[in-house]
């Protein structure tokens, strides 16, 4: 059965490949946590994806092509994902989209560097944009980018002189924490306990403790979702007081539903919120939810405007060309004018780092509420 | 009785014809699947000699490719060349492994099995914390692929002939010596260690070797992993990986010389026949395991075996 | 003549009971000891303990002059001390000749002549005269598990004298055999006691078995030993009789 | 000393938990010699049979519950014996350990496919609320966890060896030849053993999904330390089990707070390690005599 797939794609793809520029669809690969610990993450990237094709071809495609959209699973593992992209890149894609976690990008990266083929991740770790790779693109702004404007706030807004950090010991919660450190250090405030915890860890009383003991200004906590939940209940029930901040995640609608009222009070920066005020997101967040009866979250977002952002830079450059795609997306602006979907202007810079207005935000309520709009950092483009 | 006698041959070089050929047939992705299958057959291969033929149990071999992935990785990336990487590795697994059985000599069945899980958990927490070396949770990007007597294996092609080597160089050398005198005491030790200490095998020794000779070939395998995969990091070596090369020895065959050929097969192969069920294919992976263990005692090689009647099974 | 294999002494304590209560004897080069006594008088701790496997209390055991008190049973194996157990230990999964190599290739050679040298280490003449001397030859590449229960006693006891010990010991060998092979048993033995010069120490519960074929019998009960002597000169000891029928 | 008492109470709160999947761990190899890699899973499970019961059927929540212990009864009890343990058992030990693995991820994937890979809220049977303690902070849910786990503990002590079926049962445990000879029926000793451990389980479920969430691989770590739990307490002894749940759950929030959280989990895996080899039966358990 294996063999006979193989063959037929091989056939296909004898066939298509000398003329890809004849065919009438445009093929786009999403290789995407679809199961593993990403499954959420990665589900509500590929359902955005998925009504974002559908949006795009109902309106006549790309240049008139319509967009062959294939999903390919990373069950969530690097090695995997790897695969997967093997897989996808025998496909001859016009433009990878995904992965989203970071372990994951870092693996197949180099694959579609070497096909020479655009790909755009919902990876934040400071590390992919680093090394070079005239392909990569993000779709949200790095820990790198988020890390300074979060250090702002909690000089400014807190006011804060020393703070204890806890993080998820993965890449995603060292990569945040390092960038963290970095930015506090900057700013003169102090790291006065360095608290790491693990993937699927229940317990946090000793977290708990552990910031208390140190008395902090503020806590920074740097946990995936039901992590941040636990975490945030433990707290409550300690009587933690220190103001809590967090990045995106901690903010997260999911948190917000699990932790239920412990969550009132956290404060922190969010790249792309569902809750963003602006028109745009809230027209996706209603379409999306009357589709799949579930609010998107940021994530969401991220497949959403990455479809998008194809779209808008292959008009721009009037064809499928990949190396010309690549080159366009580097030091560009995407306005919500050129292309609504876009949903929030957002800029790439020389690395394919994005640059956008993010938000300070507060749950209140059981809700997540933006208090304040920070402007973009501003690309730097040679 | 004489076609019986043929069949084994014959399904050996057919075999052979096919994993030489195959991969012209196959673009990136088929490639890359038949250079991990023969990698995590390599693996399994060493798990087997452990579990299946000298009847310890490790659920700790995954840490042991992570040992070799480790030693290639950080080597070639510094600019030596990965045979150097395979030397240390390979050592590394023998007296990592060797000092691993030592809790067999105490502990037997399930004991051993909780022991050698927390020895794989240890390990993973080294590689993740001990960053230092390791490069922690950020891992070792650009792991170079070797060249071999002057030819470069960058090509995805040319590279799984080079797995194919090691795997068919592992098996050659798994199999003179499991009908070395050393195989067979590893099967006394299994079949019956008191009988086995009775007769002058030092089971002790034996024991201990079983340990280092298969959890080596595991870090061997991790070797050849590293130039395959370009990147490592901690987590494809935590428990999970040890869970599903012992589910593979099992369902091709626990004992069964070629059982892990298959059972990596089975493993590697599953979710792209499973495809439909997108990710559902863990369900029924895990389904197979319990009917295989449940039916057929002897994995798949077992069927094999049972069909061709009159063949001896595959004893020292 | 000094005694091949002496035993001083010796006494193993489980908790608060004495199994085995300072038990001594010895036994010369070519002789054919039995020890009996009923069940629980402590043969097989003793054996345990003389062979291995237990750690004895107090006592020493001295094979050709040399202390071999607690050493562990492979190392006995390669001195030349063979031994059978009371219940069948073969390695059934294993072809009866791979039986008969796994018992003999650890007492020559070295562990790198064993990895690199001729897989039968060997061993293939001697294999072959124990098969036919156990007229078991038909069966050489059968596993070991599919022989009837008489054939795998021979083919336990074969495996004993693979390396051609001087002193074995066999706990009942004559357990669970038929009438038939019972004669058959004890004619391999004996031969093998004549032809190979070698020394046993037998425990058996069939007395006719034991007096068929021992030179010299002790007798146990609670740990000790009772009585000591020839065949019918035990049988007709009342200590014996009443340790026997009292128990 | 607030924080000492703090961990301490934590520790002992969740200990609880492990205590009781470590008391049924060791049930079942005391009377089944059954290593079960997915009692993890089994603790997972439970709460989303309640789950379902509550969102899909719309049940009220006792009532799911009751769903909830009823299926665990059938399925992680009868089931598990009668289609993975008694074909596999004749075998040895091992094929057992290597079935559970499976049916660990059987049970993990199925409820992530069928249910949702996301954690779930799990509704709690108690008010929320906390007590102050000489400086410690308890929720009146971990007071519940750890009366509820306690008091069954404790009942499960005493019909163990006050009541004519738990002896039945001890003695099955004990030496099941000698308890065939005396006239007792073994195999349903060891079927009520599977069903107690399926209700253990559920318990367990149930009192720690409020705080913990209820998600498909929250069996992975707690199947993990329920292991190290029986064993460093002994697990051929039920009370050692029991002790080493709660040991487990305090040594793991001091080492967080006071050793290193880096290596949390390494530090109970030292333990287990060392308490195999220099104490193989446990801090509490009862010495087996080697058989050779």
């Amino acid at each position: 059965m294996r063999r006979r797939e193989l063959l037929s794609a091989i056939a296909l793809l004898a066939l298509a490949a000398p003329s890809l520029q004849a065919a009438e669809t445009v093929r786009i690969a999403d290789v995407i946590e679809l199961s593993g610990n990403g499954a959420t993450v990665g589900n509500m990237w590929k359902n955005a994806v998925e009504m974002a094709v559908e949006e795009i071809n109902a309106a006549g495609g790309i240049l008139g092509r319509s967009i062959e959209i294939t999903h390919f699973d990373t069950q969530s593992n690097p090695g995997v994902s790897r695969a997967a992209v093997q897989k996808a890149l025998d496909l001859d894609p016009y433009v990878v989209l995904g992965p989203i976690y970071s372990s994951s990008t870092k693996v197949n990266m180099q694959l579609t560097r070497q096909a020479g083929v655009p790909q755009i991740v919902g990876s934040e770790a400071s590390v992919i944009t680093e090394m070079g790779n005239p392909f990569i693109f993000r779709t949200s702004l790095s820990q790198a980018a988020s890390m300074p404007k979060l250090a702002n706030y909690i000089r400014d807004g807190i006011g804060a002189k020393s703070v204890a950090v806890l993080w998820v010991n993965n890449d995603f919660g060292r990569g945040g924490r390092d960038a963290f450190v970095a930015e506090m250090e900057k700013r003169g405030i102090k790291v006065v306990a360095d608290i790491s915890s693990e993937v699927g860890q229940s317990d946090f009383a000793a977290d708990v403790v552990k910031i208390k003991q140190a008395a902090p200004d503020a806590a920074f906590v740097y946990l995936h979702e039901e992590e941040s939940a636990r975490f945030l209940r433990e707290a409550r029930k300690q009587g933690l007081d220190v103001p809590l901040i967090g990045e995106t995640t901690l903010l997260n609608q999911k948190v917000i539903e699990l932790a239920g009222e412990a969550a009132n009070g956290v404060r922190g920066h969010v790249g792309l919120s569902a809750d963003a005020p602006l028109p745009s997101i809230a027209a996706f967040r209603d379409k999306f939810v009357a589709r799949y009866d579930t609010t998107p979250d940021h994530n969401a977002i991220k497949g959403y405007l990455a479809v998008y952002t194809v779209k808008e830079i292959t008009e721009r450059i009037g064809g499928f060309d990949r190396k010309a795609f690549a080159d366009a997306l580097h030091c560009t602006t995407i306005t919500l004018e050129q292309e609504p979907g876009i949903l929030i202007e957002t800029s790439w810079d020389d690395k394919g780092d994005v640059d956008r207005v993010s938000f300070l935000a507060e749950v209140v309520d059981g809700k997540q509420k933006i208090v304040d709009t920070l402007p973009p950092l501003g690309v730097t483009c040679n | 009785m004489s076609a019986g006698r043929l069949a084994g041959p014959a399904i050996g070089l057919a075999v052979t014809i096919l994993l030489l050929l195959l991969p012209l047939t196959l673009r990136g992705y088929g490639i890359y699947l038949m250079s991990l299958w023969a990698v995590l057959t390599i693996a399994a291969m060493g798990l087997n000699l452990t579990l299946g033929y000298a009847g310890q149990v490790s659920l700790a071999q995954g840490a042991f490719v992570g040992i070799g992935a480790y030693a290639a990785a950080l080597l070639t990336t510094a600019g030596w060349p990965l045979a150097l990487g395979m030397a240390v590795g390979v050592g590394l697994g023998l007296i990592v492994g060797w000092l691993l059985g030592y809790p067999a000599l105490r502990v037997q069945h399930h004991y051993l099995a909780f022991v050698t899980l927390g020895a794989n958990t240890l390990l993973f927490l080294v590689f993740r914390n001990e960053d230092w070396l390791t490069g922690g949770v950020y891992g070792i990007p650009g792991i170079p692929r070797p060249r071999i007597f002057g030819l470069a294996t960058d090509d995805p092609l040319v590279f799984y002939y080079f797995c194919l080597a090691m795997l068919l160089l592992v098996t050659l050398a798994l199999g003179l010596l499991l009908r070395s005198p050393w195989g067979r005491a590893f099967e006394a030790l299994r079949e019956n260690p008191v009988r086995a200490e009775s007769l002058g095998i030092d089971t002790r020794r034996y024991t201990l070797l079983a340990f280092a000779i298969g959890s080596a070939v595991g870090s061997l395998a991790g070797t050849v992993y590293a130039p395959l995969v370009q990147y490592i990091d901690p987590y494809p070596f935590a428990l999970g990986m040890s869970l599903n090369l012992l589910l593979m020895v099992v369902v091709g065959g626990s004992g069964r010389f070629f059982g892990p050929w298959l059972g990596a097969a089975i493993a590697v192969l599953l979710p792209e026949w499973l495809r439909f069920s997108e990710g559902l294919y863990l369900v029924f992976y895990a389904l197979l395991v319990i009917l295989v263990l449940v039916f057929l005692p002897g994995g798949l090689m077992g069927i094999a075996e049972r069909l061709r009647l009159g063949r001896r099974p595959v004893a020292g | 003549m000094s005694a091949l294999f002496e035993v001083e002494g010796l006494s193993r304590r489980f908790g608060g009971i004495l199994a085995v209560d300072s038990v001594s004897f010895s036994l010369a080069e070519g002789e054919i000891l039995g020890i009996i006594g009923p069940n629980g008088s402590g043969k097989s701790t003793l054996f345990n303990c003389i062979l291995g496997q237990l750690r004895p209390t107090a006592g020493r055991v001295r094979f050709a002059g040399r202390d071999i008190t607690g050493m562990r049973p492979s190392a006995l194996a390669r001195l030349g001390i063979g031994r059978t157990f009371q219940l069948l230990q073969i390695f059934p999964g294993l072809e009866v000749r791979a039986n008969l190599l796994a018992a003999g290739q650890e007492h020559r050679g070295s562990m790198a002549g064993r990895l690199f040298g001729p897989p039968d280490a060997g061993l293939a003449e001697e294999v072959e005269r124990m098969l036919a001397f156990f007229r078991l030859a038909h069966l050489a590449r059968e596993p070991a598990g599919s022989l009837s229960y008489g054939q795998q006693k021979l083919l336990d006891i074969a495996m004993a004298f693979m390396a051609g010990p001087r002193l074995v010991f066999l706990d009942e060998p004559a357990g669970g055999v038929n009438p038939g092979m019972l004669a058959e048993l004890g004619e391999r033995l004996r031969l093998l006691n004549r032809e190979r010069g070698a020394s046993f120490v037998l425990i058996e519960h069939n007395i006719e078995f034991v007096m068929g074929l021992c030179s010299r019998v002790l007798v146990m009960a609670e740990g000790r030993i009772i009585a000591e002597g020839a065949p019918e000169a035990v049988r007709a000891d009342p200590e014996v009789i009443e340790a026997y029928l009292g128990g | 000393m607030g924080n000492v008492l703090q961990l301490l109470l934590a520790g002992l709160a969740t200990g609880a938990i492990y205590a009781l999947a470590a008391a049924g761990f060791a049930l079942l190899w005391q009377t089944a010699r059954t290593i079960n890699f997915a009692q993890g899973e089994f603790v997972m499970l439970p709460a989303f049979f309640v789950l379902a019961g509550t969102e899909w059927l719309g049940l009220p929540l006792g009532l799911a519950i009751l769903l909830a212990l009823v299926l665990a009864l059938l399925v992680l009890g009868l089931l598990f014996k009668r289609a993975i343990v008694d074909p596999l058992l004749p075998q040895g030990v091992l094929p057992v350990v290597i079935a559970t693995i499976a049916v660990g991820i059987l049970l993990k994937e199925s409820v992530k496919e069928f249910y949702s890979a996301e954690a779930q809220p799990f509704p709690s049977l108690v008010a929320g609320g906390t007590l102050h303690l000489a400086g410690a902070v308890l929720s009146l849910q971990d007071i519940a966890v750890l009366l509820v786990a306690g008091l069954a503990i404790l009942a499960m002590q005493l019909f163990l060896t006050r009541t004519r079926l738990g002896r039945m049962m001890q003695a099955t445990a004990q030496n099941p030849e000698v308890a065939l000879v005396l006239g007792i029926p073994t195999r349903r000793m060891v079927l009520y053993t599977f069903l107690l451990n399926a209700a253990l389980v559920t318990l367990a479920s149930i009192l720690i999904s409020p705080v913990y969430l209820a998600k498909f691989d929250n069996g992975e770590t707690l199947g993990l330390i329920a292991f190290i739990a029986a064993i460093v307490g002994g697990f051929n002894q039920i009370r050692g089990a029991i002790a080493g749940g709660f040991l487990v759950g305090v040594v793991d929030n001091f080492g967080a707070a006071y050793l290193s959280s880096d290596y949390r989990t390494g530090i109970l895996l030292l333990l287990l390690i060392a308490v195999i080899l220099l104490r193989p039966h446990g801090l509490w358990g009862r010495a087996e005599e080697r058989t050779v």
